[in-house]
């Protein structure tokens, strides 16, 4: 289970390969049939209007406090065998990577499920906030979109 | 002392980014907000926490603890 | 829209990697909010046994085809901007990546969607089969487990 | 001629990758079938593919088609 904040740009497949790599595969080699994989890019639309950049604010501490519970209940509510949350903040550009969440387990239902509980609690309870960069002038995100 | 804190548009509207209050100022987090708000109503929408946990305004409040006050999340 | 199907060992992560770079950004970058991704791995252990190794069959022809079939059937139900399924055939080893679906939209519950339903329809529609090789003897799959 | 195919375990039930019929020798899938399947009976779960398309035993079959027989899949 870990949770990283990232002030640059990451690529979520890199993060992949380095997690299964370091983390799953010396504990779990064979054992996982299934990993589920979400991730949020940058669009350069949002709204009706063209977005240039995107400012992602958070609450350091209390951040990584949630995504460690969100992922915690997770555990709690799935056999899973890991967890992982990578999410991005700082001034950000079209098409960068926002935020991946991936849950493995050794079946697929469980693997989906659990992936999709993640991005749903990140979005309505981490304390994150897009501040939108647009031609003329700038604006806060204000709510988000229902999944 | 209490350490308030406000994040995202909340902090731009408020002009500042927390304050600080004797702990005897408020006993609960709505009456923090009474307190550093400046006559500000409340927003329905507001998100409160205290210690790093979402909180309700009733919420009680004492010496050390870190309350903050925020609009809806939009992470992800 | 893309099909592989793979004789030899291939990483999931380098193939969304790949794809998103050559494929999805020259097309779509700055649009594709959500990317949903199922990777499937092979296990050391089923139904109570250790499996040393796996052979996949397949039916060359009708697996691209009917991997394509499910494909447009997604592509027809949501609104998606692209979808990659890639599958290992031949002799394999336990931790070998199987299968890797992947479904990128605008939105995630689209994404979501549409990567669960390449899943499950490849696994009750296309053409492989299993055979495990265990401590003693081997023995083909007889039937793929529910979600 | 109409090409038949077997896969997985009923290949190696069968012993054979597949077999040849003369167009004339059957009608329909279920009857290519019976011509190849040396008295076996059909397989409550047996799959069957008219040139790579899910079919039933009443299906039609006529010169130049490929008709596959096979277990239920187990793949992804």
């Amino acid at each position: 289970m870990k949770i990283k904040i990232m002030e640059s740009p990451f690529n979520p497949w890199d993060e992949m390969q380095r997690y299964e790599k370091e983390v799953l595969d010396p504990l779990y080699a064979g054992q996982y049939g299934a990993a589920t994989v979400f991730s949020g890019t940058m669009r350069d639309f949002n709204e009706g209007d063209g977005v240039t950049g995107m400012l992602l604010e958070h609450y350091p501490g209390m951040t990584d406090q949630y995504l460690g519970k969100i992922s915690q209940e997770a555990a709690e509510q799935w056999d899973l065998l890991d967890t992982l949350i990578v999410h991005r903040v700082g001034l950000m550009m079209p098409n960068d990577p926002i935020v991946l969440v991936a849950a493995w387990s050794a079946h697929r239902g469980v693997a989906f499920e659990a992936a999709r509980y993640l991005i749903e609690e990140l979005k309505s309870r981490a304390p994150f906030w897009k501040k939108e960069q647009l031609l003329e002038g700038e604006r806060w995100v204000a709510n988000n979109t229902p999944a | 002392m209490i350490q308030v804190r406000f994040f995202a548009s909340l902090r731009e509207e408020m002009g500042r980014e927390g304050a600080e209050l004797e702990a005897v100022e408020a006993s609960t987090i709505g009456e923090v907000w009474e307190k550093v708000a400046a006559g500000k109503e409340r927003p329905a929408n507001l998100l409160m926490a205290k210690n790093m946990d979402y909180s309700g305004p009733d919420t009680p409040v004492c010496d050390g603890d870190e309350v903050a006050f925020f609009p809806p999340v939009t992470g992800g």
